[in-house]
């Protein structure tokens, strides 16, 4: 048997959309500069070639009216992937999102079902400003009536697009910009699952929850960690809305310390709702107080060293749990 | 398919339909004044007195399997798209026999059934979900129209111009029916629009346009018979705007401070009941008796529908987050 | 001294306009139906006559422009309040708020300022059903370069639209429309502190931490503790960004337990900040796990016991609290 | 007040201002581009090359107390407007003296003392704060007129359309300046508008308008000059779509695949600068020496602009979040 072949989270992304229309004819992408571009991040590159300019739809600027009509659509039978290029201008589209996507189903008495994938880049790191810098999936974590799912790793990029077309709701995918170029040797695309945090690697000191983009940052604290006798484990969040509570208290209770890393600005990120369910429902199984690394409250600078000092990295990671251990 | 045809054959038979079709919502809406005064009815109620023959005469050209899209205004709408005036009343009341389980409330009829995609609370939102539904028949394959609703306040929104661009662009089969009654809550129309001829600014996104009088049933009906030829000919959206006005106040918790009673009084003397009874009754289309069998009709319709809602019951409590996401997925 | 005359919450904020703009001919207000209409909720009634359509400007059905106006009008010298009808239209003007408004002072290396005051109606409980009923002030207080304030009493509501008027930064006040008919005997309109919460009432059992619309709720559940033996502090947050953690920290370290209240849907509310803030840094102090009363994650529905149902109340508080506490 | 007169006076004093104007774009942006593959630049850069005609055109017909609002492809309106290059350059190293301290980079120019504000880099976001520093300028009586620039993709924006809307509506003294270089990115005008007759759009807002050849710095010139004071006449916004073509990518990351390389070099013939050139040249009114002299001073400038930008500084990490909010309240 053959090694598995390199992917990178790019082409994970390109194979589950192109799977997902071969599958079925109701699935199309539309976005800005989806086709004749090739995409912002290159992930449909090729694909216009491949399925033409009425699966593959080149938008005008108009986040809210594209998002709102891949909504009209998946009502109409179609199962749209609305590509917002970033989630800093998704915020241009958030009335259709939260006024229509989120309330449709509950509002009609279940009458009206939105099929709808919206995909979007997020995140910081890359000395675009603070125009472009947002990371808004935990915010959007907030919002009842849509999932929100934030891929980490090679194998989610690919494995949740088909499970998220399948969910008759409208799901929300977070691809942070850093992790395209990211590869691993995976085995074909199996389906993700869409509703549970995983462990991506035991430890009997501590917990760090974290998701997306700042997985990698956290992993490489953890071999630090160990470096100097800290054991940790490390949950990958996965599935930001409905949270996976289960896996996070069953974290917390097996290693009695947590710290959250998440790349949110601090104040009302995703951060605060995991310490909220462990301060909730886990707090007799604490033995020290909770503690988080996160963005600092402020907009994302250019300067790559100003940058570097407001997102979380390892080594804020590694300072964090050591300070909590007093070790 | 049986889209409607073109053309309006206005018989005895056919008047006697449009005008029974003007008294449902004239009457209905009155009764839902008085059930809100009552406290029956509940939140926001939009009236859609003096508005009607635009939701009556576009809909002669809509068939079943077209889809509509509404505004919080639309008691009216579903009405004639065929929503059961009981199921329209007992949503109102909030109980689970309402047409949205009681969730949604007089600015949120549903009917999926109908095609009747709501009852929408935002200004603008709803033109968006119209191009979509209308990309989703196109790339489908069929041959259905969208009618979208919408007042002219909407038209300085954001949403509006995206929308028309892209329906234009991407030769969207929708109807875009402009519902101009001169106020956007108490902001009239020169207060809110630069360009205050609403049907030129079609013209800017390519549109087919045109503008009718809206107070005429005959001739919206007309207008809006030839654009949805138009659009099943062609695939391409079509932009009515009808000019109205509307009676009552804009919700029942406005004090009209902004428009003189004068001026209301003037547009009720041409109201689109009073003109087309009196058109009717001139060339003989209708006599009084038929308006009395009518307006005969049409209370009992209504009677039905206020024991059809006061018969409901409450949805359960327990049932709160049901529908909050489907049972399961696929 | 005759006594302090009755003011309504809806006429303190009318007076505090009135005022700013006789004080000050930089200010102006401007949003939809302010003028001819008299204000959506009546707040500028008289106005129009009284400051003519130059100084109380009615806007078209286009929240993104004119907010965006208004951080203009800003930068070029005046002192602008937009009203922005409810919350639930703020979704429309959002990229305005977020990608200009709180981050141009930062972003231009400080040379731009911004001294905008947005004000908003917020909240649900009048059967409006699930686009007319959000609660946003939580999920806006995640935003680092503005202040968010949350006026719960008619002094407050009075009070602070003059020192947030005085602020070089955006200001957005939230108020609770259910508020508009509540009533205090006033004696004029004293600045209010637009940087701390309030103690509302003492206690020594737990504290009951919340603000805005669900501050009297939570009184109301405060008196009826007392009937049972349970003594709680209530404190008001008044200002949701920045948090005063000083007043909360301390709250709970007199009381060593903590129910949070608040509007927003559950999960990642302004709840869920306040308690991660306590986990973080009041840990030692608690004596029990920290709970929350919050709206339910479901879109608002219509009817009206669904509507309760959905809501925080008096009771529900009651009963957390009492849970919590075990008698 | 000192704003610009009307007219353009084509002597060779002013052909050499203009062609001045020109080369310090092109050769600041050739500079850039070279700087960036050395990684000295970062984030996103794009460049100007091919448009400058636009810039250097409309800002002859600003005054010092005008504002200007630009989208993230500024840099030349930033170099025309008065703001040193050593600090455009410093704010692309990320260093302190730059013009936004080192936060912004290449898509956040800003100079107050400029009125430079932006440096925007959400597609129509800048519209809105035009019209609201030109609302400020009219409620304060200051005879000002605000220069607001935009790419043809804004257009499809709703805020392109709400702001246009306001602007007109109000009589705000807005000069819309839209460059229409036929691509948003990689998507073709004739792909994101109905209309691709971008200035006739400005008509259905009620709002004076006209096109104008952007690759002709001289036309461009005399068009602001007569919007300008219009403007300045009426109070009333103006629209000015000039007609360009960027001749790079659109940012550094951009493979170009959605144009053909032909396309780019029957544009590059007729570029801006090849054009004024060989028009000035053969007019007599400037001279090969002219040129060669203009260049030295041009290459000095950049020169000095580097060694600025080289020897600046890195804004303390301790002061990250200074100026989230201003230090005190007043
Ligand atoms: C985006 C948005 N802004 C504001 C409102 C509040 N509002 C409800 S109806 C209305 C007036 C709309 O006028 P128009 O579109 O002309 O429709 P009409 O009520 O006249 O039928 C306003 C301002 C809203 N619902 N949505
Ligand atoms: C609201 C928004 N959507 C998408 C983008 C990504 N984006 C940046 S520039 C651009 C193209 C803009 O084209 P145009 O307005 O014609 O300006 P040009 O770049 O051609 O000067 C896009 C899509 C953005 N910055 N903002
Ligand atoms: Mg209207
Ligand atoms: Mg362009």
């Amino acid at each position: 048997m053959s090694e598995p072949a390199e992917l990178s989270y790019r082409e994970a992304v390109r194979s589950a959309i192109r799977n997902a229309m071969q599958d079925d004819p109701r699935v199309f992408l539309m976005g800005e500069d989806v086709g004749h571009y090739g995409g912002c991040y290159a992930v449909s590159k090729g694909l216009l070639d491949e399925f033409g300019p009425d699966r593959i739809r080149d938008t005008p600027l108009s986040e809210s009216a594209f998002t709102g009509a891949g909504i009209g659509a998946a009502m109409g039978g179609m199962r749209p992937i609305v590509e917002i290029m970033t989630c800093n201008f998704s915020l241009l589209a958030l009335d259709q999102i939260m006024n229509n996507a989120a309330t449709l189903r509950h509002m009609s008495g279940g009458q009206v079902s939105v099929p709808l994938v919206i995909r979007m880049a997020t995140g910081g790191g890359r000395q675009l400003g603070a125009q472009h810098s947002h990371s808004l999936e935990g915010w959007y974590a907030h919002i009842p009536g849509i999932r929100v799912l934030a891929p980490a790793t090679v194998e989610d990029a690919g494995g949740m697009l088909a499970p998220a077309l399948a969910d008759p709701d409208p799901v929300l995918i977070f691809e942070n910009a850093l992790l395209y170029n990211d590869t691993a040797r995976v085995d074909g695309l199996a389906k993700a699952d869409i509703d549970h945090a995983a462990v991506r690697r035991e430890g009997t000191d501590i917990s760090l929850i974290t998701y997306g983009g700042s997985l990698g940052k956290t992993l490489a604290a953890a071999e630090l960690l160990e470096q100097v006798g800290i054991s940790a484990e490390v949950l990958d969040l996965r599935v930001l809305r409905p949270l996976d509570e289960e896996a996070i208290l069953g974290s917390v209770a097996r290693t009695r310390r947590c710290v959250v890393v998440d790349e949110g600005w601090r104040s009302g990120s995703i951060s605060a709702e995991v310490m909220a369910r462990i301060s909730e429902s886990g707090f007799w199984n604490l033995d020290a107080p909770l503690a988080r690394v996160c963005s600092e409250e402020v907009p994302i600078p250019y300067a790559k060293h100003l940058e570097d000092a407001a997102l979380p990295n390892t080594d804020k990671i590694v300072q964090a749990v050591r300070k909590l251990l007093g070790r | 398919m049986n889209a409607p045809s073109q053309k309006v054959q206005l018989n005895r038979a056919h008047c006697r339909q449009l005008m029974h079709q003007l008294l449902r919502i004239r009457r209905f809406e009155e009764k839902c004044a008085e059930l809100y005064t009552q406290e029956k009815i509940r939140g926001f109620l939009h009236l859609y007195i003096g508005e009607e023959a635009v939701a009556v005469g576009t809909m002669q050209a809509l068939g079943p399997e077209d889809a509509v899209v509404a505004t919080y205004r639309e008691h009216g709408h579903a009405l004639i798209r065929g929503v059961p005036a009981g199921a329209i009343l007992a949503e109102m009341y909030g109980k689970q026999e309402g047409c949205s389980r009681g969730r949604g409330g007089s600015m949120h009829l549903f009917d999926a059934a109908a095609r009747f995609f709501g009852g929408n609370a935002i200004v603008g939102g709803g033109l968006p979900v119209a191009a979509g539904l209308a990309l989703a028949d196109k790339m489908q394959g069929r041959p259905h129209v969208t009618a979208c609703y919408f007042g002219e306040g909407a038209a300085a929104e954001g949403e509006f111009h995206e929308t028309m661009n892209l329906a234009a662009l991407w030769q969207l089969p929708v109807l875009f029916i402009c519902e101009n009654n001169l106020y956007a809550m108490g902001t009239a129309l020169n207060l809110s629009e630069s360009q205050t001829d609403i049907s030129a600014k079609a013209a800017s996104y390519n549109i087919a346009s045109e503008a009718v009088d809206g107070m005429n049933v005959v001739d919206v009906e007309v207008a809006a018979r030839r654009a949805a030829a138009a659009i099943r000919e062609t695939g391409r959206p079509y932009f009515l705007e009808c000019r109205t006005y509307r009676f009552r106040a804009h919700s029942m918790f406005d004090p009209q401070l902004y428009r003189d009673k004068d001026e209301v009084e003037q547009w009720k003397d041409r109201g689109p009941i009073a003109r087309f009874r009196e058109w009717t009754l001139e060339t003989g289309e209708l006599r009084e008796e038929d308006l009395a069998e009518l307006e005969e009709l049409v209370a009992r319709e209504i009677a039905d529908a206020v024991s059809f809602a006061e018969a409901g019951t409450w949805e359960p409590v327990e049932d709160l987050t049901r529908d909050v996401g489907a049972e399961r997925r696929q």
